[in-house]
């Protein structure tokens, strides 16, 4: 695959007067939205029928540095907003760019009952296992043992498996790498924006700052080393028991598939509701 | 356009009924909620009326979703509403909140029951005014309406809409249990003759550049919907002109709190509603809102026929409130009462309007019923 | 004649009496949840001194509260299990049961029924399942089938129901099981066992709703939709090999999981022991 | 003008929709003010039930009865708890059957026209929960509080669709029976 020089991406759809990003040095944040923006580009997506719905927390703060129209919204409810987006003008593409914390705790419900509906939008979600905005408390993703300022002695809570979650929730498409890898990366989130319903790619990211420092990696290669360590592709993951996936994260495609999104279900709706009342046959 | 349900003719319906076809008639066309009494007849008739009429209705998991979805629907072009009672209400204060700051034009019924929490789901109260006008965080300001008759019901609620779009704000209308569920005349009016105001959308570029600016001069910035190329950005950090976050910029958050708050206290004039009867000579002077007034105004034509010189101001709008207005009544009369279905919230924005010129006297009531006309006259002849 | 009922009803021992007969409308499924609890708690031989039975909002928050005889917790609107959450940390040694309803706890609670079956905290919740929001008048819930009417999805329901149990089961409860009120003996079995597993533990029990859901959908009298649940329930065992689309409409009964899984308060309680011998905290 | 007009029975008797159709004709056909209000007993099914229904040519201000002109009693225990609230020389339907204790004193200063409605509602159509339409004949008759073809279009607005002929037949019957006791000066 020809890849674009990371500057014509930046030129093309990042808003210069908002550069830096807040985003510090090591986060892999602007891998995954990098990846974001070469898939909107391969596909030729266009930019002014796009809009970006993010929550809180530093994923969160992307839509602010990307040239489309974007809702920067309230902790967790992104999904819920981007509700009414969809609803109300179902030719815009909706992306929401959601952190772990965002997505899973606060959020946890908005985000399972999107799935349910079958709404229409691409999730990008960063899982780097903490707030990083707030200053490092742990998030429910959080494996065993790890450590932030609310788990000082390590967390004891079990962790969430988002992408797991989202497939029993019957989401369309569901994918989960480490932001290294950008392949499969790139070409999950074509693949989940190429479709209805509801898509989402999950990056395991590095957050050196909040969480690396608490647990004994410092920068962001040292997390990278860390994540290779614990994933597992899913082909592998098939044939190893329970007790050896243990604190390992699967990586891999999980869902793919064509159930028929809300819009599609809602003008199907409106068509029956006409023809219950007599007003069209 | 066909609409599910006769207009140009009276009709004998429900208050919470009056507001779903109001909305209707306003040009709503996204509608979200979640079950709760005594407003789920207006999530119910929107089920009904909004595929009709090419519209969405949505039953979104909870309260804090319905409002977030109307807000997105709004920022897309939609006028936007959604409709709960004190829990669910209380549930929506943080996104009331992004809605005041990111300005954005909406419509929120609040259908007052007897509370704090569960409470009395089937009766009325009138005790979620203060948290209407203070409920979500930090400075601001908001529009509230508050209707006595299902007419008023309907009405206000197309006033809703025009003020909403109008000032770029969202507007609660409060309602209560009683009005609700009361069924009532409401001159149901054609189209045409309903007065429609559309939000002001950018002209040009410059001004599609500057979402939260001032172009205009009136405080009320134009709003670039999305999907037309204008590339905005909104959020609800502290943000300049163009919508950049500026959190840590005192002189813009000053001038954008202060912009949203004085885009309502300029325009008072033309917002504040309010009505009289009796007044001119009175010495008694009766200020309430809502489903009370109408005892007020019974009473004070019991209290004329005992020779009581009384008289009544019935608020139509909460916020913002003319201080002024009470204070000039509080000169002309010696005392006020206030009765309200609460232990005391109207109260204190009249005891501060009266400025110590008048005695102001609390006659609260609660427990779901609204206070009888006896009850009001025998608490002013003693 | 309620007095006679109560008179010749062993189960009524653990019922406010006082507070009888429910609010529960006639033919609600209500009263077998209640009736199959009674009976679990009766069995295991529970002192319901023991218990705290804790709800949030709707019909089926009603059916252990206030009738139950035990210290009960009546909250707020989907809130339930956050609550009994706080009651099971300040109490590990009670059994702490949560009885309340598909809207309540899936539709506003769903992220907290997510979150407590993800931290597995040792209590149980019996999730009655009648596809409809029956106190607020018969809307659209998060469970309701697809294609059935309700006051909100007036032509027909559009949206896919939530699969609870299969959820839960995935966000990591240790045990999870569906019923309907059809299936009364397996029912209260489930709850035994729910109510000695350590950890969390899920039985959703699928029930009917005449007034409100069954009226409008062809299904007046509650013994029609006792056959409709019959008629369409479907072993976990066979159901496995059955594809989605065969699946659509049926009912999945059976246990999805009984497992062991570390559980919260004791973890919590490790962690403290942990803690406070590194800082030489401890027996002082 | 004012007319304030109590309708009290128990659940499922038609108390409400009763008193709904009252408030329709008025509004919608005869171009009056009118507001239409409820209070049930705590249990959805079998309760109490109350409505009331005020009639003006001129806004209402205070909706709900203060003293009612006219009331409509259903059962024993609607009767007992609501009779001594109307106003002296009030026209008063009463239910005989539903209805066995009777305050005697008290509807000296009333004017009473006691009948076995769901009885004849029964004989008239065959149903006996057409009681409800057949009293809102009576009372439109009896009291002229509503014209008869204003009733007429609201009985036909608010019934089930097919049962518009068996809803009319016991409105008519209704109506015969108010007829004679307006006649006969009651």
């Amino acid at each position: 695959m020809y890849l674009k020089s990371a500057y014509e991406i930046r030129d093309k759809y990042l808003r210069k007067d908002m550069l830096p990003t807040i985003f510090c040095p090591g986060c892999g944040i602007g891998s995954a939205l990098q990846y974001t923006l070469r898939a909107i580009d391969d596909l030729g997506l266009n930019q002014d029928e796009i809009v970006w719905v993010s929550g809180i927390g530093c994923s969160s703060r992307v839509p602010g540095f990307v040239n489309f129209d974007g809702l920067h919204t309230t902790h967790g409810r992104a999904l819920a907003f981007a509700t009414g987006i969809k609803l109300a003008n179902p030719d815009l593409k909706i992306i929401a760019f959601m952190g772990d914390g965002d997505a899973a705790a606060i959020g946890g419900n908005h985000f399972i009952h999107a799935i349910r509906r079958n709404l229409d939008v691409t999730v990008i979600l960063i899982n780097n296992f903490t707030y990083g905005m707030t200053g490092g408390q742990v998030a429910p993703t959080a494996l065993k043992g790890l450590r932030g300022t609310t788990a000082p002695y390590g967390q004891f809570e079990n962790p969430f498996d988002i992408a797991d979650l989202a497939v029993s929730a019957g989401a369309n498409y569901v994918a989960r790498w480490s932001v290294f890898n950008y392949l499969q990366g790139i070409n999950s989130i074509k693949k989940a924006l190429s479709k209805e319903g509801f898509t989402l790619v999950e990056f395991l990211s590095p957050c050196p700052i909040s969480f690396g420092r608490r647990n004994r990696m410092k920068t962001s290669p040292e997390l990278l080393r860390w994540y290779q360590k614990i994933t597992v592709p899913l082909a592998k993951a098939k044939n190893m028991p329970p007790e050896e996936l243990e604190g390992k994260i699967v990586i891999g495609e999980f869902a793919d598939r064509d159930r028929p999104g809300l819009v599609r279900e809602y003008e199907a709706y409106k068509k029956r509701a006409k023809k219950m009342m007599g007003w069209e046959e | 356009m066909r609409y599910p349900f006769p207009v140009g003719r009276s009709d004998f319906i429900q208050g919470d009924e009056a507001i779903a076809r109001a909305a209707i008639l306003a040009g709503c066309r996204f509608y979200a909620g979640y079950p709760i009494t005594p407003a789920s007849e207006i999530f119910e008739a929107m089920a009904l009326y909004m595929p009709l009429v090419d519209g969405v209705s949505i039953q979104m998991e909870d309260e804090i979703a319905s409002i977030a979805a109307i807000i997105g629907a709004s920022w897309a072009g939609a006028k936007a509403m959604t409709a709960t009672s004190g829990p669910g209400f209380s549930l929506m204060m943080e996104n009331l909140g992004y809605a005041i700051m990111t300005e954005t034009p909406l419509v929120l019924v609040d259908v007052q029951r007897g509370g704090p929490s569960t409470g009395q789901p089937t009766l009325a109260a009138q005790g979620d005014i203060m948290q209407a006008i203070w409920g979500t965080h930090g400075d601001h300001s908001l529009i509230v309406l508050s209707p006595a008759t299902v007419q008023e019901a309907f009405d206000f609620t197309i006033r809703a809409f025009n003020l909403a779009e109008k000032y770029r704000t969202p507007v609660v209308l409060l309602t209560d249990a009683e009005i609700a569920h009361m069924r009532e005349r409401v001159y149901i009016p054609n189209p045409e003759e309903v007065e429609i105001v559309n939000r002001k959308l950018p002209q040009n570029e410059e001004e599609a550049r500057l979402p939260f600016g001032d172009p205009h001069g009136d405080g009320v910035p134009p709003m670039p919907i999305f999907g037309k190329g204008y590339r905005t950005y909104v959020t609800g950090l502290t943000h300049d002109e163009r919508g950049r976050p500026k959190t840590v910029d005192a002189e813009v958050h000053e001038r954008l709190i202060r912009r949203i708050i004085e885009k309502l206290e300029r325009n008072k004039e033309n917002i504040i509603s309010y009505e009289t009867y009796a007044l001119d000579d009175a010495e008694i002077a009766i200020v309430s809102t809502g489903i009370v007034s109408r005892s007020a105004v019974r009473a004070v034509k019991i209290l004329r026929e005992k020779g009581v010189k009384a008289g009544l101001l019935k608020l139509n709008t909460l916020w913002p409130f003319d201080f002024n207005m009470i204070e000039e009544l509080a000169e002309q009369v010696k005392k006020i009462y206030v009765p309200e279905m609460n232990l005391g919230q109207l109260y204190h924005l009249v005891k501060e309007g009266a400025n110590g010129k008048a005695e102001v006297e609390l006659m609260p009531k609660i427990g779901g019923e609204v206070h009888t006309p006896m009850e009001i006259v025998e608490r002013v002849v003693g | 004649m309620a007095k006679e009922i109560y008179s010749t009803y062993p189960m009524v021992k653990y019922l406010r009496k006082e507070a009888l007969p429910t609010a529960l409308c006639p033919g609600c499924g209500g009263g077998t949840v209640l009736n199959a609890f009674a009976n679990a708690v009766d069995q295991l031989k529970i002192d319901p001194k023991d218990l705290v039975v804790v709800s949030g909002i709707g019909c089926s928050a009603w059916i252990a509260s206030p009738y139950f005889l035990a210290d009960t917790l009546h909250t707020t609107h989907g809130r339930a299990i956050a609550f009994a959450t706080g009651v099971k940390a300040g109490l590990p040694d009670k059994k702490v049961v949560v009885i309340s309803g598909d809207g309540d706890l899936a539709s506003i609670g769903g992220n907290h029924l997510l979150h407590a079956a993800r931290r597995n905290i040792d209590i149980t919740v019996i999730l009655v399942n009648n596809f409809i929001y029956g106190m607020t008048g018969g809307q659209v819930a998060p469970t309701t089938p697809f294609g059935a009417k309700t006051t909100t999805s007036p032509y027909r329901n559009i949206e896919h129901p939530l699969n609870i149990s299969e959820t839960i089961a995935a966000a990591g409860a240790s045990y999870v099981a569906r019923w309907t009120t059809a299936h009364v003996y397996q029912l209260i079995e489930s709850i035994k066992k729910a109510l000695q597993v350590k950890g969390f533990s899920l039985v959703e029990v699928v029930s009917q709703c005449p007034i409100q859901f069954g009226r409008r959908n062809q299904m007046k009298n509650p013994a029609e939709m006792l056959r409709w649940f019959l008629k369409n329930s479907v072993p976990v065992s066979k159901a496995k090999n059955m594809s989605p689309e065969e699946l659509e409409g049926k009912f999945v009964i059976g246990e999805f999981v009984s497992r062991q899984r570390p559980e919260f308060t004791e973890e919590i309680n490790k962690l403290i022991d942990e803690v406070q011998e590194n800082f030489g905290l401890k027996g002082e | 003008m004012r007319k304030e007009i109590l309708f009290s029975g128990f659940g499922g008797q038609g108390v409400i929709l009763a008193s709904v159709i009252l408030g329709r004709a008025a509004a919608v056909y005869e171009n009056l003010y009118a507001v239409q209000t409820q209070t049930y007993g705590p249990e959805s099914r079998g309760g109490a039930s109350k409505a009331e229904v005020v009639i003006s040519d001129e806004p209402i201000d205070y909706p709900k009865a203060l003293k009612p002109d006219c009331a409509v009693f259903f059962s024993q225990e609607a009767y007992n708890k609501y009779l001594r609230t109307v106003r002296e020389g009030a026209k008063v339907i009463v239910e005989s059957d539903l209805v066995p204790h009777r305050d005697e004193e008290f509807e000296k200063k009333l004017k009473v026209y006691a009948l076995p409605l769901t009885g004849i509602a029964e004989e008239t159509t065959g149903l006996s929960l057409t009681m409800n339409i057949l009293t809102l004949g009576v009372l439109t008759a009896w009291t002229e509080v509503v014209s008869r073809e204003a009733i007429e279009k609201a009985v036909l607005d608010a019934v089930p669709k097919g049962t518009e002929e068996i809803n009319l037949r016991a409105l008519h019957k209704g109506f015969e029976l108010g007829e004679k006791a307006r006649t006969e000066g009651l």
